[in-house]
């Protein structure tokens, strides 16, 4: 993961912990891309790169809450640019549901976050982790709201 | 109507379409019971106060072992048993259902006759009225109170997996949670573990669910987990036109796709 | 004699409470009467039996049994374990729940002694409220229990006066202990509930001594859908499964419940499965409580309070199990 | 004695050494001497332990080495599932958990004067081995002493350096076979299996006692072949491996009939094994 430490803002009470599962081929090289056109973005993202979003099993995110994160998001390939062609279909379907079910236990789009991002947006990267870390850092620490959260 | 069934049921043994028919006993409770002489048919019968979905037997290696069966079938079991035909869970031919509803007993049927009937007589199978009202009740809370009401109802489960059981859709032979390298789901009843487990149970049958309500009436904890249910299966009406248990042949919700599937949320 | 009119019970469990004690009791929560951790304002659910037994005080359902700390270079230390075992006093306990206790006694101390279950026995006062009713499913007197069986107990509410009143019979030191707290009253008991014997549990013991290989159990066991919905409601099913959970810092070796009814609970590394399907596993189930325990600690591990069978989705029901198979010994 | 059950040792890896095939031997010293005097106070052959790595849970292994060495313990065993994976990815000087020793043991004092024939295959000569070199370790106290070890294939038979040393020992007689088709160009042991070779041997029952530890196929057709050289049950003797988590009898899993085998056995003798239901094993 590249990021520039130069990024990280004035000292806050609560930094949020951010994971993000995303694809080898679009949203890693575009976070890539971000780092390499050292683009400056919020430190807070942990990423973690899997083959395709469709390897993304639901497990892992309800893994990274349980975890401590306060906030995941999931990101591959645009429609119709998947490397294994349909891996990011299967994954939107599985999404569709998932957030849906997610959000009547009470974890909602503050919370979960979804996008595509392909190789060549290294910007669209930065700005999207930006704003995310903005918005999770507004809703505050996750675990006590935490549904499942360790005993 | 019990006349009917109990004839049709001692037909199929007797024509050895049939060597056992797996029906709701004539008790308190309406437990199931196995009946495999022509004789013993008067033991079955069907009313509103039977909860088991029976199709959930046909995933339990005896009875698999046992085909061809006749299984006694409301709506939502016929459902049921037309998932498990299109996620080819039944052999071919080996399963039959004595269709029931309410007072009426409506002949017996295999996977394609028993879509077939559900597509014309009831072709809109879906949440009950109260379920929906609970799902209202609850979206009307703030997320921190969802989380709340989530947090506390899971704290209840012993993970005894009554729920798992009763449903016919799970029928995984080593589930998720069964898992180890890694453990993905923490086993202990403890809030953490429960609350993946259930989340992830309901989320498994998302597309697949024919809403018979056998995983609530099992829980000895009382959840609500029809809830989860039923908002996954609005969902997957609204946005895929998801008809579980309309067509044998009907590809899973969840292992197919669309490119034109809604995708605003995503950045 | 020490009476306590029926509708000041929270009157109680608030002076218990004051006293330092952690009340357990039964509480209605939507429908589900769950014995519980009492709170003032909590009504007492006393008309059914509660899903959970005392069981769940002394042998819970998740309990950290080892810690560790674990370092980043992947190794690791023993971490100390305190040992919860907090003053308790479970008010409106059934007698059925109590006459468990000796048979959770026996295997958490036979030879090796269980120290956390020791250590929350000994913290834990029983107080049972004898049975004035029964239903369907009950069969303590089957296993030699009674609706007022004092078994296990540290004291006994008997129901009085038509209902109105209970009368306090301190049973052990822990029970005189409370006496204190409930004031000298007159009452004249009421019977407790009538329950008729179904089955002779002896002689259920032996038919299963020498009929493990009976085609009944292929049959019997038909409806079984090996959940633990049973085993975890029982007052003295104990079996358990031990698992390690870490994050980055820290190690948990908990003790969660398992059931017989698993088809994993048995499986060996090789693939192997000595009890292969639900038929072996129910046979197992049955077995264990009305052979093998007496066997090995002179008691059965069934007390006949029916949760296992006012649970089960699939209407199977041990006490008729019993039944079925005393008939055979017949 | 100490309540907290499940409190473990703490132990470190001395050396580890390959057998065959995902089969490993970790030579263990106690983390504190305490823990090895107390050990070593109770340790008798045939016991088990349960070896632990913090993070992904226990295991069930005999202890493998005597207590006439009581420096160290030594266990062996498969990679076949998430602890032993764990175990083997163990380097020389980590440290891993142990509780133990649990069960009963073989009555080897009950043995003194008699023959001793070990019948053994594959990954189950480590139970036995312990007793054998507890045998080797008071070798006068015993009569004649056989081993016949068999396995599926050469790479398959485990303690290989110490087979060497078993041969040229001439104070025992050990008999190594293969299955066939498992031999090398240059195996100068036996091609068969153990319950044939064994029958070739036909091995003396007169003042003589088995121990017999294998997969249940190889235990199935082998009795027969001790019953025709006139071997009675109760000197044949035989381990149960039972799925176990506890160790101490209370966990309920590894119940046969009434016996728990993990404080009752692990060692039975055929006298006994041929009382509780076969259907449970």
């Amino acid at each position: 993961m590249k990021t520039e430490t130069s990024a990280v803002p004035a000292a806050t009470a609560f930094e949020p912990r951010i994971t993000a599962f995303v694809c080898n081929w679009c949203t890693y090289a575009g976070a890539d891309l971000a780092g390499t056109s050292r683009l400056q973005y919020a430190p807070n993202m942990r990423i973690i790169k899997l083959p395709c979003t469709g390897r993304i099993d639901p497990l892992f995110v309800l893994k990274a809450f349980e975890d401590g994160a306060d906030a995941v998001l999931v990101s591959g390939c645009h429609p119709g640019d998947c490397h294994y062609t349909s891996g990011n279909y299967h994954a939107r379907r599985r999404w569709t549901l998932f957030r849906k079910l997610l959000a009547l236990t009470g974890i909602g789009d503050d919370r979960l976050f979804f996008s595509w991002v392909s190789a060549a947006e290294g910007q669209k990267f930065a700005d999207l982790v930006n704003d995310v870390t903005a918005k999770v850092r507004q809703a505050g620490p996750f675990r006590a709201a935490n549904p499942g959260r360790r005993a | 109507m019990m006349k009917a069934l109990r004839e049709a049921a001692a037909k199929l043994l007797q024509e050895k379409r049939a060597v056992l028919v797996i029906g709701y006993a004539d008790r308190k409770g309406r437990p199931a019971v196995f009946v495999s002489k022509p004789e013993d048919c008067g033991r079955l019968v069907y009313d509103s106060s039977c909860r088991q979905n029976l199709a959930a037997y046909l995933g339990k290696p005896e009875l698999r072992a046992r085909l061809p069966v006749a299984v006694v079938a409301p709506p939502a079991v016929l459902r049921s048993l037309v998932v498990l035909t299109a996620e080819s869970q039944i052999p071919a031919g080996q399963v039959l259902a004595l269709a029931v509803d309410h007072d009426a007993f409506l002949g017996v049927f295999d996977a394609a006759g028993a879509a077939e009937l559900l597509r014309s007589k009831f072709p809109d199978l879906g949440p009950e009225k109260a379920l929906l009202e609970r799902v209202a009740e609850l979206s009307k809370k703030s997320a921190a109170e969802r989380a709340a009401f989530w947090a506390e109802e899971f704290a209840k489960c012993t993970r005894c997996y009554a729920c798992r059981a009763a449903c016919p859709g799970c029928y995984c032979s080593r589930c998720i949670v069964e898992k180890n390298a890694p453990q993905w789901v923490s086993t202990a009843a403890l809030g953490h573990g429960n609350y993946t487990w259930n989340v992830m149970r309901a989320f498994h049958q998302s597309g697949r669910c024919t809403l018979c309500g056998a995983c609530e009436a099992a829980c000895p904890q009382g959840l609500p987990l029809m809830v989860l249910n039923a908002v996954l299966d609005r969902e997957a009406l609204a946005e895929f036109d998801a008809r579980p248990g309309y067509d044998p042949e009907g590809k899973p919700v969840i292992g197919s796709w669309s490119a034109e599937d809604d995708h605003s949320y995503m950045r | 004699m020490k009476t306590i009119a029926i509708d000041r019970l929270p009157d109680l469990a608030q002076a218990l409470s004051k006293a330092g004690y952690r009340v357990v009791a039964p509480v209605d929560e939507g429908g589900v009467v769950r014995l519980r951790e009492w709170t003032k304002g909590l009504a007492l659910a006393l008309d059914a039996v509660p899903v959970n037994s005392v069981k769940d005080v002394l042998f819970p359902r998740s309990e950290v049994v080892a810690r560790f700390a674990l370092e980043e270079s992947g190794g690791f230390t023993p971490a100390p374990l305190e040992r919860s075992a907090p003053k308790t006093v479970v008010l409106c306990a059934r007698p059925c729940d109590a006459a468990a206790l000796s048979a959770l006694d026996a295997v958490f101390n036979w030879d090796y002694r269980d120290g956390s279950y020791n250590a929350r026995r000994a913290a834990t006062t029983v107080v049972s409220l004898a049975c004035f009713k029964a239903d369907e499913h009950c069969f303590c007197t089957s296993v030699n229990g009674a609706p007022d069986g004092t078994a296990g107990a540290d004291a006994l509410l008997r129901p009085a006066d038509g209902g109105k009143k209970l009368v306090f019979e301190a049973l052990s030191d822990k029970g005189r202990q409370l006496e204190a707290m409930v004031s000298d009253g007159q009452a004249v008991p009421d019977a407790p509930a009538a329950l008729k014997r179904r089955f002779d549990s002896a002689a259920v013991g032996r038919w299963l001594a020498s009929n493990f290989e009976s085609p009944f159990w292929k049959e019997a066991a038909l409806a079984c859908l090996g959940c633990g919905a049973c085993a975890y409601a029982c007052p003295v099913c104990h079996c358990f499964d031990l698992q390690d959970e870490s994050d980055k810092k820290e190690c948990r070796r908990l003790r969660n419940w398992d059931s017989c009814g698993f088809g994993l609970f048995t499986l060996h590394a090789s693939g192997h499965n000595p009890r292969p399907d639900q038929s072996a596993r129910w046979r197992q189930r049955v077995t264990h409580k009305f052979s093998i325990y007496p066997q090995k600690f002179k008691t059965f591990a069934c007390t006949g309070c029916g949760r296992c069978a006012r649970l089960c989705q699939a209407g199977m029901a041990i006490a008729e199990t019993c039944e079925r198979i005393e008939a055979l010994g017949r | 004695m100490n309540d907290d059950l499940y409190k473990p040792f703490l132990m470190r890896i001395e050396s580890a050494r390959d057998e065959a095939p995902d089969v490993r031997t970790f030579r263990l010293k106690f983390a504190d001497e305490g823990a090895r005097a107390e050990f070593f106070g109770r340790y008798r052959v045939g016991q088990f332990g349960l070896y632990g790595v913090p993070g992904e849970g226990e295991s069930t292994f005999c202890v493998a080495s005597p207590p006439t060495r009581a420096d160290y313990i030594e266990c062996t065993f498969r990679k076949v599932g998430r602890v032993t994976q764990a175990l083997q990815d163990l380097e020389v000087g980590q440290a891993l958990t142990f509780r133990g020793p649990y069960g009963n043991h073989f009555p080897i004092d009950s043995w003194k004067g008699r023959d001793l024939l070990f019948i053994a295959g594959g990954i189950a000569l480590p139970p036995m081995r312990s007793v054998i070199w507890n045998i080797l370790d008071r070798r006068a106290e015993f009569g004649k002493v056989a081993v016949v070890y068999g396995a599926r294939s050469v790479a398959d038979l485990v303690y290989k350096q110490e087979l060497a040393e078993w041969a040229a020992r001439p104070d025992m007689t050990l008999v190594t076979t293969v299955d066939p088709g498992g031999q090398t160009p240059d195996w100068k042991g036996k091609v068969g299996f153990v319950p044939a070779v064994l029958k070739e041997l036909s091995p003396a029952a007169k003042n003589c006692v088995a121990v017999l530890c294998g997969p249940p196929i190889m235990i199935k057709l082998t009795l027969p072949v001790l019953a025709g050289r006139g071997f009675a049950p109760q000197d044949i003797y035989t381990t149960l491996e039972n799925r176990m988590k506890c160790g101490v009898g209370k966990c309920g899993r590894c119940n046969v009939g009434s016996v728990y085998v993990c404080k009752d056995g692990p060692v039975f003798t055929l006298d006994e094994l041929s009382r509780l239901p076969a259907g449970d094993m």
